[in-house]
């Protein structure tokens, strides 16, 4: 995993987060005035925009949106700043998949990359998420690390895996996302390893921030 | 089409004119005073065009009202039939790249030279329609807003005269048709008054760096006839208007 | 553009009279253009530019699809030059129609596609049946001024870095095959082009400019955002290393003396040989890097361009 | 437009006496000045600007393409444009297929070329200002427009059925076209009644309208009503509808003559 | 011609009034492309280097020098560098003492404090209307600046601001007086007299507003019982003559006797110096009735009929482009009496005539400047 926060200086926290061949930068803006029609009255309002790597939008990208709103929304302070608008914005460099088949490394890169970006822009978090592709390939192993496109390729059941993190490690789960072929025990399994994998995350993206707040 | 030669060794252009011959620029002014405050009709060679000053006026919608000058709005409604081949094009052409930039290129050659800034809190709505277009549209829809605006009685510093001149191998061109604007590369000014200062300079297809300068110097002295052919049909509408006011 | 940002009065006129004394907020001179730093990515066509704190991406995407019925022996070129609020917050999502948004992406169309710098002729596959659709996918990351030039150059050099898999023909059917297996293609690039903007400010009031005869307006190169903020006038001038003027923009603003203007083209043209250059080793230095046999076996067979 | 009060009632009370007195004295039959010019436009084959005296303003072209009317027989087509107003909105659209409908009056026959090819017409109507319903005005601006419409003259033969070419036409030699185009009307009623051609402050006050649709002597479909105003529109008598169709009769040729002859 | 409709055809050609500019090139003999060279400054010949100044009805363009002496001020339509005045607008010069002002010949309307003009409510905001005058920006007539019903001196209460809608609304016509102007040149409108207020019994008529002058008086009575208000904006009103129209135009002591009941103009009775009205009366009679909205039932078809007449007078005159005045109104009007059929009036050649007429009148009575 690869990190750099504080990558733009136009938004209030941005992120630049690549694994393996996966590649994101994502901005945050916030809290701002939102138009009218984006306004809560309860609470911050979150627009998300994600954009690939090539082409134009589509609905794949607004699938993978909504997904990461459903991850986001529950760990923001939202609370606190009513009438107001949080603006995150994601744009793709490298996908590190088929886009026309997956999308488990993207979405796991967007939601790390967005909780860094929000942690960098200061924007009150009661938890922070972290997210871990899985895969099951046709021998049934547990593949962890290092997926690649091939290894996706291969896989008999793919999940993306979203922890709470909780004094330091990994509580609730956020996000299940699974696709393909798979029983009661390769969940089981595939939990356990992603919360292994979560863990290893979040330590290094602690060092991450001590070594950026000690210089 | 292309059998014709562009520019004859005799110095002669296809529709007979020789290098540093302007089209045939005639003019109308205040052609629609019903329907807005200034306007004119102008016909630059086979380009045709009117366009309707309204305005200063009070804004409709909030966004357009400055506190401090007024808002400068241009429409340039190319329409279906204005080239000799009809577009294609199904539906609208009103949110085409190409009309935006125009659009945005007009108002902000406009935006320094009208005194924007003794009309605050108010709105300038300008809409031009091509009849037909043949070449440098670009420059026409310059001398056509000019010359509504003064109709309207906005105050401005000076004159913008717009015109496109080709290269034709070493040979400028001065204010190129349609069939040579398709032959060769062209370049478009907006002249400030008499002086030498561009308003509006565009270039969009190659052209060697060092012809540039003797394309501007024509086009600057292009530029310059054109004025003064404006100001004499302004001149002779003013007196027209003058004698039949006279003893209000 | 979504909301203007505000600069304060103060700040402006502090700028504005920095400049008049010759100076500028980041010490350059009048004439320095930023230094651009290219990074490529891991794949093929993924260019990273940095200029200052503007960071523009690009990426090349390529499919086969079929020509345009009335051009059946080319290919298709597009630029998508979509802003985000990633930029800053005077870009809106998705607003394409912004007057900012219309004039880059106009711009970057003229210099880049309109004035031939990819061999779309090269993209034919079978007259009138198949051709490549190479698509340039422009991201701007971070605005700090210089949008327009560094898209430009972001564009070139992806499309220069990029290489297209290799095919076969047989009849009908296309074989495409993997990069893997066979050496892929790069472009058919005809000239290089480069965008240097410069930006108009005048120091003395309109009726100085527009009847005067001090010619006095200042002109800067390559403006950062506030600097951009507070320009009245913008001139884009494209040319490549065969003095040839692309395209050139001056879209309405401060009027400016012709002359001005000319002095503005030739002092790009030396801007555009030295980026021109620095693209063509950087490229160079990349290929190498990636296919250090390649290098030693065959040393003439690169396309030469310039 | 909005009137006062005051303003509307005396229109209202004037245009409802008997005889009615028309804010600018007209009778209920008589049209506003126009200002007709055809064949300004040399690269379309026929064209005509019209302008009311109120400055309502409408420029007509007419184009003509060769098609193959074997695969394509829709051989006219319109486009309506309404300076102002967007192209979906309601009064553009209902401009468009109210005209669509009537054009389909106009004799194909005289489009066809060969057996195989025809003209096709593109006309495309731009409306520049309009200070009430401009459906009048854009049937005046057709009629002038397809009047000064000359096309190429065919020297190929008739018959084409055998070869495989595209008819031939003369080098510069012109011909006519010879359609007669309908003319559409649009009247108010105030009370009991009924004029020709409102002016804008006469529809702000009328109860009611109706487009009648003419040609070649003869009312024709469409006749409908027409709301000229959100404000005072009510049912009439409908024997109003007999009386407006007889001054539709009456006058209608007249009209045509007058656009005819320039 | 037709009287069913009057057509005026032109076949190829486009424009009426053309002034046709062709351009030839003067220097064939310039074949050589290289004779113009852009360091050479070769315009400096055309400015006059004079101290002289373009006189009274000298045209100006937008950029021509007007003067290099720096004594004049300079006014509207001029803008300077140094001591060079330039002409910012196209239009004749004016000097008014040491000021120095370029008039364009046309432009939308730019009230003057005291100008007489008629306006129609835009918007009814705050405390405050919005009046429709064609100026650059609506004028504004506060609340406080009308009479309310219940007389002059009756104080504003919240409940009047909460009715604003009842004394005037959107779409309403009046007369007022510019009372002032605000900073950016808006006008602050009063109907703070009698001769001021909504406008009921009539027709309005729009011409440019550059075909009204200033004069003392804007209303006048006219011929066959009929009253015009010609707002400097170029807003007129037509209306049946009411008893106060009459009543303004009797001389002192002239004879008049307001026959009560009949309202005036503004519904309130005339307010004749020398008629026994007093002041008190003015408060009774300034009731609701001002602000109503029904016209007097007494309009006769006749006097409708003469306002249609009047009104295409009135746009014959400004089709021709001519100074509308009261008395050119009344040639033409006598003169129109020629034409039984109001309607003919609109037709081109019966304008052309009308406003020939009315030039050829003053001609011969040499009353022309």
């Amino acid at each position: 995993m690869n990190v750099q926060t504080g990558y733009l200086q136009n938004v209030d926290g941005s992120c630049l987060y690549s694994l393996n061949s996966t590649k994101v930068i994502s901005s945050v803006t916030g809290p701002i005035e939102p138009k009218p029609r984006q306004e809560l009255p309860t609470q911050l309002a979150i627009e998300i925009n994600l954009r690939p790597a090539t082409g134009v939008p589509t609905t794949r990208e607004i699938t993978l949106q909504d997904k990461i709103r459903t991850v986001i929304t529950p760990i923001l302070a939202s609370y606190k700043f009513p009438r107001q608008l949080c603006q995150i914005t994601l744009q793709l460099l490298q996908s590190g998949e088929t886009e026309s088949l997956f999308n488990q490394l993207e979405l796991a890169a967007c939601i790390n990359s967005t909780v860094f970006a929000l942690v960098d822009s200061g924007v009150p978090l009661k938890n922070l998420a972290i997210a871990t592709t899985i895969v099951i390939d046709s021998n049934n192993n547990i593949i962890h690390e290092n997926i690649t496109d091939d290894i996706l390729k291969n896989n008999k059941s793919v999940h993306v895996i979203v922890y709470q993190i909780e004094n330091n490690k990994p509580s609730n789960l956020l996000l299940m996302d699974s696709h393909g072929d798979f029983d009661e025990q390769d969940v089981l399994k595939v939990l356990e390893a992603s919360e292994s994998n979560v863990r290893q995350l979040n330590k290094s993206f602690r060092e991450y921030i001590q070594s950026k707040l000690s210089n | 089409m292309s059998r014709l030669e562009v520019y004859s060794p005799e110095g002669l252009r296809m529709d007979g004119r020789r290098w540093n011959e302007l089209r045939r620029f005639e003019t109308s002014i205040n052609t629609h005073s019903h329907a807005s405050d200034g306007s004119s009709y102008l016909e630059q060679g086979n380009n045709k065009i009117i366009t309707l000053v309204k305005g200063p006026t009070e804004p409709t919608l909030r966004s357009q009202l400055d506190q401090t000058k007024a808002t400068l709005q241009i429409t340039v409604n190319l329409t279906k039939f204005s080239k000799f081949e009809r577009s294609k094009t199904t539906g609208s052409t009103k949110n085409e790249r190409r009309i935006l930039e125009i659009q945005t290129a007009l108002v902000r050659t406009f935006e320094k030279n009208l005194m924007l800034n003794l009309y605050p809190r108010t709105i300038i709505d300008i809409e031009i329609h091509v009849l037909q277009q043949d070449g440098g549209v670009l420059g026409t829809l310059i001398n056509g807003i000019t010359l509504a605006c003064i109709d309207a009685g906005i105050a401005m510093y000076d004159y913008i005269s717009g015109v496109s001149i080709g290269l034709y191998d070493t040979t400028p061109l001065l204010d190129v048709n349609s069939l040579e604007e398709a032959a060769m590369s062209c370049v478009t000014l907006g002249v400030m008054g008499k002086s030498e200062k561009l308003s509006l300079l565009q270039v969009e297809d190659k052209l060697p760096l060092d012809r540039l300068e003797n394309v501007l110097a024509i086009g600057i002295a292009g530029a310059h006839r054109i004025r003064d052919l404006m100001d004499e049909a302004l001149r002779n509408h003013a007196q027209k208007r003058i004698s039949n006011a006279s003893n209000k | 553009m979504a909301k203007d940002i505000e600069i304060s009065t103060s700040e402006s006129k502090f700028i504005l009279e920095a400049l008049k004394q010759n100076y500028r907020l980041d010490n350059r001179t009048f004439d320095q253009f930023r230094d651009v730093k290219i990074q490529f990515g891991e794949e093929l066509g993924d260019v990273l530019i940095e200029m200052g704190k503007t960071k523009v991406h690009c990426k090349i995407s390529s499919s086969i699809t079929e020509p345009y019925e009335d051009r059946p022996f080319e290919g298709l070129f597009f630029i998508s030059t979509e802003s985000s609020a990633m930029a800053g917050p005077q870009f809106e999502n998705g607003n394409n129609t912004g007057e900012d948004e219309v004039l880059i992406s106009r711009i970057i169309e003229k210099a880049v596609r309109r004035s031939g710098a990819l061999d779309i002729e090269g993209l034919c596959i079978v007259a009138g049946r198949k051709c490549w659709a190479i698509r340039a996918n422009v991201h701007f990351l971070d605005c700090d001024g210089g949008f327009v030039d560094a898209s430009c150059i972001a564009v070139m050099c992806a499309l220069l870095h990029y290489k297209k898999p290799d095919i076969t023909v047989r009849g009908e059917k296309i074989i495409v095959h993997p990069v893997e297996e066979r050496e892929p293609v790069p472009l058919g690039i005809l000239h290089i082009p480069i965008c240097v903007t410069f930006s108009f400010f005048n120091p003395m009031d309109m009726e100085e400019n527009v009847k005067g005869e001090s010619n006095s307006e200042i002109v800067i190169i390559d403006a950062s955002l506030k600097e951009e903020l507070l320009r009245e006038g913008v001139l884009t001038v494209t040319l490549n290393k065969n003095r040839e003027v692309v395209q050139v923009s001056k879209a309405g603003g401060l009027p400016m003396d012709a002359l001005t203007l000319m002095e503005c083209c030739h002092k790009a043209y030396s801007i555009t040989e030295t980026i021109t250059n620095q693209i063509l080793k950087e490229i160079k230095i990349d290929n190498e890097k990636r296919d250090k046999y390649s290098a030693i076996l065959s040393s003439e067979n690169a396309r030469e361009t310039s | 437009m909005t009137l006062s009060v005051a303003e509307k009632s005396y229109l209202y009370d004037a245009l409802a006496s008997t005889p009615s007195i028309r804010p600018d004295g007209r009778y209920p039959y008589q049209f506003m000045p126009i200002e007709i010019y055809t064949d300004f436009l040399p690269s379309s084959n026929g064209s005509s600007r019209i302008i009311a005296s109120d400055g309502s303003e409408c420029i007509v072209s007419v184009k003509a393409k060769v098609v193959d009317h074997t695969s394509d027989d829709d051989l006219l087509h319109i486009e309506i444009d309404i300076a102002g107003e967007r192209d979906d909105a309601l009064i553009t659209e209902s401009c468009t297929s109210l005209f669509n409908k009537l054009l389909k009056n106009i004799d194909m026959k005289k489009l066809q070329l060969t057996k195989k090819y025809s003209f096709k017409l593109f006309i495309d109507v731009l409306v520049i200002s309009s200070n009430s319903n401009p459906v009048s005005l854009i049937s005046f601006g057709i009629y002038s427009s397809l009047n000064s419409t000359s096309l190429p003259k065919l020297v190929s033969n008739f018959d084409d059925l055998e070869v495989e070419e595209l008819p031939m036409f003369h080098d510069y030699d012109l011909v006519k076209l010879e359609v007669v185009p309908p003319l559409v009307f649009v009247l108010g009623i105030v009370k009991n009644n009924i004029f020709i051609d409102p002016a804008a402050s006469e529809c702000e006050v009328a109860n009611n309208g109706l487009i009648i649709s003419w040609t070649n002597g003869k009312i024709i479909a469409p006749i409908r009503t027409l709301a000229l105003n959100d404000t005072n529109t009510k049912g009439f008598n409908p024997n109003l509808i007999q009386e407006g169709i007889k001054l539709v009769e009456k006058y209608a040729s007249d009209i045509a003559s007058a656009l005819q002859n320039i | 011609m037709s009287e069913v409709i009057s057509v005026v055809a032109r076949n190829g050609a486009f424009q009426k009034n053309m002034i046709t500019e062709s351009f030839e090139s003067d220097n064939s003999d310039n074949s050589d492309n290289e004779d113009y060279n852009m360091s050479g400054s070769d315009d400096d010949e055309e400015k006059p280097a004079t101290r002289q100044i373009a006189s009274d009805s000298d045209i100006m363009t937008p950029g021509e020098l007007i003067t290099d002496d720096p004594v004049w001020m300079r006014g509207h339509g001029t803008y300077f560098l140094e001591n060079k005045t330039y002409s910012s607008v196209a239009g004749t010069v004016s000097k008014v003492n040491k000021l120095l002002s370029v008039i364009p010949l046309k432009s939308r309307y730019a009230p003057e404090t005291g100008d007489h003009v008629v306006g129609r409510i835009a918007e009814v905001s705050n405390k405050r209307w919005k009046v429709d005058i064609g100026g650059k920006q609506h004028a504004i007539l506060m609340l406080g600046s009308v009479n309310l019903p219940g007389g002059i001196l009756r104080r504003k209460s919240e409940s009047d601001e909460l009715q604003m809608r009842s004394f005037l609304k959107e779409g309403d016509l009046l007369n007022a007086e510019v009372q002032s102007l605000f900073q950016d040149g808006a006008a602050s409108l009063h109907t703070r007299s009698l001769k001021y207020g909504k406008l009921r019994n009539g027709m309005f008529v729009e011409v440019p507003n550059s075909l009204i002058v200033r004069s003392k008086n804007h209303t006048h009575n006219l011929p066959g019982n009929i009253t015009v208000v010609l707002g400097v904006n170029g807003y007129i009103w037509l209306r049946m003559t009411s008893k106060m129209d009459l009543a303004r135009d009797m001389p002192p002591g002239g004879s008049t006797q307001t026959s009560g009941g009949s309202m005036g103009p503004t519904g309130a009775v005339s307010l004749n110096p020398n008629s026994n009205i007093s002041i008190t009366r003015l408060e009774e009679e300034s009731s609701w009735k001002i602000y109503s909205d029904e016209n007097d039932p007494n309009i006769t078809n006749a006097i409708k009929q003469t306002i249609s007449r009047y009104a295409n007078i009135i746009k014959a005159l400004a089709f021709c482009e001519i100074g509308i005045t009261q008395e050119r109104i009344v040639i033409r009007y006598e003169a129109s009496m020629a034409y039984n059929d109001i309607g003919s009036l609109i037709q081109r050649d019966n304008m052309e005539n009308i406003g020939q007429e009315v030039l050829n009148a003053e001609k011969m009575r040499g009353s022309a400047a």
